[in-house]
């Protein structure tokens, strides 16, 4: 078989196209011959980093997957995890953490835009979405730019398509200077049998292009989000890629209409890599060849090549494959909503992947080998070494007042209202919980009483110095946050933000903070269902800090009984739920040492995952018996971190006083796991409140009463009163000071 | 010293509000229009200066703030 | 009493308005696509909010000059209300049904936030559901919600009681002259406002306070 | 027939993002900035018609669309 191709495949084009000299050798033996230009473009496509998973995949596969409520696991556009009453949420996490770097705004506009297809291309409407942001450090030229153009990105694009963003997280670290981290998630809901998946079936059927046109946008983007930036990243730069928003909320009206109408057999959104990726999924998965003609591609660009077609990453783009007597049907529905349609190929028997342009074949490779023959690296790692534990007499002392308002209008713990407020939290009118508590939580549409929670985590710095008990924590802290709010935890997905694998060192944090996550996720049954990986995030040869943020799901069975973090009033008693005998002792890794003291050293705090469960499900059952009247988990800043902002969510001070005889720098400061702070409407000599301590210590969980709400001041310990008003002004102070450069 | 800043975006990246301007335009009865692509305009007034001097500062500007120079050009006009 | 709301492409709080409307009045609104030719006959028309044509050139100034609005101004003449809600009164605007403009926000920020509203005349079928001088709570969500008009305009409007309601307390979120947060046209027949009322209704939503609006507005007209 | 609409706020209405960007610039250190206001250009291209036609066309589109005359002028450049 001979194909014309007018382009010398030299080593140093193969070269960069990202391919080494054995894969492309396995390109030859697979093919049997020089691929065209468009066949190496296709290969390098498939076969990089970010759609094969070639350094990742072997680990990904010890994840626990499976529940009983998963539906569909990873392999789909988006994981579905069934809510009972014949619905499903159906959610992923992905980066865009490049294209957000060279253009924050499109960057992470096109993110948002690229997850929110992920989920209406299974039939889900979205109903909630979070954004997980690094940047570097606050001082650095570029930050202050970069976090103004992503979260005007990010509402930009959610805001318009109109999705509430009820969740996320803002973190700063100089080792995220040249390479910032923006994840996106999203959740929507279908019926349980209305949902659509990538897999085609049956010869011959019409395949079609549906959405925007077709141009040079993003042409090599997949090739770079699996580079190492380096100096000269302004001459690998693509067309970067433009989202429209308005485009893709017709999308998907357009798209739910038509799948209501029995005429989808099979959809796939084009993200990266996208006619080439989402063509060979669909046929891999169905085992089924796709012969595709690019004449009849919608294109927005005078004398696109076939090379550019394939390769770009225009958004807002479908593709299908219907039912032949539908397609007059399909076609009117995408005409009402003015978007392109156009028959762009056929299924065949012979499981080639072929492209015709001009009358010419410029493609024809076998489709299967494209997906599954992808290279799969079993790379050489190195387990990290634990630091060492700080020794007894090595706590840095500061007086407990000032450290926490230090603290808390410091720019990791100070509130992240100047982010969400840029961000439509309340369209469609579900909002329960909108960013500022533990989880966002939206109910059900259409149901009296049943709500989704919503949270995204990760501590970077704990995988840093312990990617294993860092992976743990990751998964506790998502499952703690929607506990806090009385969810049971559902599911979770996985965006795996790392450095170059070919390192063994890096190598080593990814294969420990998988192991961590598997762990967690198999003892707190809490199954992933989705992710997505991005590694390379280095610059200069400098990693990122590994970052394997969790974005879960639970569920609230009833949300009139939603625990909020707000003191809910004055004289209840304080119970630290889940505490070490002296309710606080690890300050290795903790942020009193890095912010305050500059120390980045000690072990991360260990999770202890069965006590976690327990604790968890105990503090659930308090919030779902009507016990509870606050909750909140204690994470970064430890004790006094969480009653400062149980105290500020509220206007209500506490007094915290009953512990004496310990140091108190770990005792408020300490960030040990698996704790959470819980008011109660009861009165401290009350039977009532007797039986409830003593159900504790039936199950093994010790749960002091710390303390009591009320007044205006917070009082940790012998510490001076700190009033509230005085805590929520250094703690709103921060971030848009810092925006509006003082 | 007046100056005024054109900046347009650059050919081949997408612009959806031209597309959206053209539909909406067709949609009036303007049959003609075959396309619209939309940028924007900054007048500038400037104390003192020499044409000169307007003109690097002007780029300057540019570079940093009124271009979003990985997507757009721009041009500068110098009126008096 | 009987609504319709009208929908173009990009408009995103429709389902929100349509819950509004269906959970306050009883029963659910007409809902009239862009390019229907015909309204059904209705007491009100509402025009949601959202992003109309991605308001990508003025905030609503697409939608504004599709067909359906020459039926919208038709109805409006003949006595039935009309009310606009976020891209629904930049529509308004647009389309020369009310005075005035509205220009980005001030901080050039979208913002999504509760602020105070003050009722500025409470004696029309669109506020009187509410009382002069009250204070309610009402989220706001926007880009373009900056309320500008001429001097004389803005006299105008102000001598013949056209302002409907007013950011209270400091809480003006975008720079609107005069605090000037919803405007009615010179007969009162048709409102326009940047908040949210229809996101706060119910106890799930963390208050009732927009109910006033709809409560008013349907006793008027049922 | 290519041709360029600009759009300026008319004398006397609010610019906010002038405003904004003016301070941005004065922040960035470029003191000699006394104003700024922004507007748009509509970059447009049209199939066969003469200047005159396309000069009464392009003025109908600013009157109907492009230009919100409340508050907008409008000016018409055509090119070839
Ligand atoms: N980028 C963001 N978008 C939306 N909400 C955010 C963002 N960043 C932080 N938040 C919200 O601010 C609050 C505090 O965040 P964080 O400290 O990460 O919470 P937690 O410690 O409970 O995980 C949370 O409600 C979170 O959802
Ligand atoms: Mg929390």
């Amino acid at each position: 078989m001979t194909i014309p191709n007018d382009t010398a495949i030299t080593p140093q084009l193969v070269a960069d196209h990202g391919l080494k000299p054995d894969e492309y050798q396995k390109i030859l033996d697979l093919i049997g011959r020089e691929p065209t230009f468009t066949e190496l473009g296709v290969f390098s496509a498939m076969w990089n980093e970010h759609c094969s998973y070639k350094s990742s995949k072997k680990w990904l596969r010890t994840l626990p997957t499976q529940g009983p409520r998963v539906i569909q696991g990873p392999g789909e556009n988006a994981g579905v995890v069934d809510i009972g009453d014949g619905q499903a949420v159906v959610f992923k996490m992905e980066s865009h953490n490049h294209p957000s770097f060279i253009e924050p705004y499109q960057g992470a506009a096109t993110g948002v835009g690229g997850i929110l297809r992920d989920v209406f291309t299974m039939g889900a409407r979205p109903i909630a979405a979070m954004n997980a942001l690094r940047f570097g450090a606050p001082e650095h030229e570029k930050t202050q730019h970069l976090v103004s153009g992503v979260v005007a990105g990010v509402g930009g694009y959610g805001n318009s398509f109109g999705v509430p963003t009820v969740g996320g997280e803002v973190e700063f670290d100089a080792r995220y200077n040249g390479n910032i981290l923006v994840n996106a998630f999203a959740a929507g809901l279908a019926d349980t049998d209305k949902i659509f998946y990538s897999k085609a079936e049956g010869v011959g059927l019409p395949v079609v292009y549906l959405g925007a046109k077709t141009g040079r946008d993003g042409v090599g983007g997949a090739t770079m989000a699996s580079a190492e930036f380096g100096d000269d990243i302004d001459q690998k730069r693509p067309t970067v890629q433009v989202g429209d928003p308005f485009t893709e909320k017709r999308l998907l009206e357009a798209c739910l209409e038509l799948m209501a109408t029995g005429a989808v057999i099979a959809i796939q959104d084009m993200g990266a890599a996208g006619l080439t990726c989402s063509a060979v999924e669909m046929g891999a998965k169905g085992d089924l060849g796709i012969e595709l003609d690019l004449d009849r591609v919608p294109v927005r660009e005078a004398a696109m090549t076939p090379y550019e077609m394939m390769l770009s990453e225009s958004q807002e783009r479908m593709l299908m494959v219907l039912h032949p007597d539908k397609e007059a049907e399909a076609r009117a529905i995408f005409e009402k909503w003015e978007l392109d349609f156009a028959t762009v190929g056929r299924t065949t028997d012979d499981l080639r992947f072929r492209i015709r342009w001009h009358g010419d074949e410029v493609a024809n490779l076998p489709i299967k080998e494209l997906g599954d023959e992808a290279p799969e690296y079993d790379r050489p790692w190195i387990a990290p070494q634990a630091p060492v534990p700080l020794a007894t007499n090595d706590i840095p002392q500061m007086d407990v007042a000032d450290a926490l308002l230090k603290l808390m209008g410091g720019h990791q713990l100070s509130s992240r209202r100047w982010v969400y407020e840029q961000y439509d939290t309340l369209i469609q009118g579900n909002s329960l919980q909108t960013p500022g508590g533990d989880a966002g939580v939206v109910r059900v549409e259409g149901h009296p009483i049943k709500a989704l929670a919503f949270s995204s985590d990760v501590t970077p710095r704990y995988c840093e110095a312990d990617p294993y008990e860092g992976g743990k924590q990751a998964v506790a802290e998502c499952w703690r946050n929607l506990t806090a709010t009385g969810a049971d935890p559902l599911a979770a997905t996985d965006n795996l933000n790392f450095g170059n694998p070919e390192r063994p060192e890096i190598m080593g944090q990814l294969v420990r903070a998988i192991e961590g996550i598997g762990e967690a996720c198999r003892v707190l049954e809490f199954p992933i269902v989705s992710g997505n990986v991005s590694l390379y995030n280095e610059t200069n040869g400098r990693g990122i800090m590994p970052t394997p943020t969790i974005g879960g799901v639970g569920l609230i069975p009833d949300w009139t009984h939603l625990a909020r973090i707000a003191f809910a009033g004055q004289n209840q008693p304080i119970l630290l739920i889940g505490a070490p005998p002296a309710w606080g002792t690890h300050l290795g890794q903790s942020i009193y040492l890095r912010d305050l003291f500059e120390r980045k050293d000690g072990p991360a705090p260990h999770v202890d995952l069965v006590h976690e469960k327990k604790v968890g499900d105990f503090v659930r059952g308090l919030i779902r018996a009507g016990t509870a009247t606050a909750v909140h988990d204690l994470s970064d800043g430890g004790l006094a971190a969480g009653l400062a902002e149980m105290a500020i969510a509220s206007g209500i001070g506490a007094t915290v006083s009953q512990l004496e005889g310990y140091d108190p720098i770990p005792v408020f400061f300490g960030e040990d796991q698996g704790r959470y702070l819980v008011t109660v409407a009861l009165d401290a000599q009350s039977e009532a409140f007797h039986d409830l301590l003593n159900e504790a210590a039936v199950h093994g969980i010790f749960a002091p009463w710390i303390g009591t709400t009320g007044g205006t001041d917070l009082v940790l310990g012998n510490a001076r009163p700190v009033a509230v008003a005085d805590l929520r002004s250094a703690y709103e102070g921060w971030f848009p000071n810092y925006m509006a450069g003082q | 010293m007046k100056a005024r800043v054109t900046v347009t975006l650059k050919a081949g990246v997408l612009d959806p509000q031209g597309q959206a301007i053209e539909g909406s335009l067709k949609g009036l009865g303007f049959s003609g229009v075959a396309s619209v692509r939309q940028g924007k305009v900054f007048d500038l007034v400037l104390d003192g200066a020499s044409e000169e001097e307007a003109r690097i500062a002007i780029t300057q500007m540019c570079e940093k703030l009124l271009a979003n120079t990985v997507i757009e050009n721009y041009a500068v006009e110098i009126s008096n | 009493m009987k609504s319709a709301v009208v929908v173009f492409p990009g408009l995103n709080r429709d389902s929100d308005m349509i819950a509004a409307l269906t959970k306050i009045g009883g029963t659910p609104p007409a809902v009239v696509w862009h390019q229907d030719a015909t309204i059904p006959d209705v007491d009100l028309i509402v025009i949601p909010g959202g992003f109309s044509y991605g308001d990508y050139l003025r905030a609503g100034a697409i939608a504004a000059r599709s067909p359906i609005m020459d039926v919208i101004r038709e109805r409006s003449e003949k006595g039935v209300r009309i009310l606009g809600v976020c891209n629904g009164f930049q529509i308004l605007t647009e389309a020369g049904l009310l005075p005035g403009v509205l220009m980005r926000n001030a901080s050039l920020k979208f913002v999504c936030r509760e602020v105070k509203l003050e009722v500025a005349n409470a004696d029309t079928v669109f506020t009187r559901g509410y009382t002069a001088g009250q204070v309610i709570r009402c989220p706001v969500a926007h880009h373009d919600g900056n309320y500008f008009a001429d001097p004389e305009t803005l006299a105008r409007i102000e001598d013949n009681g056209q302002v409907a309601f007013r950011y209270a307390d400091g809480t003006n979120p975008n720079g609107s002259i005069h605090d000037i947060a919803g405007v009615f046209n010179a007969d009162k027949s048709v409102l326009g406002l940047m908040p949210h009322p229809e996101n706060l209704i119910e106890s799930a939503h963390g208050g009732i306070d927009g109910r006033g609006l709809f409560n008013g507005l349907l006793d008027a007209v049922a």
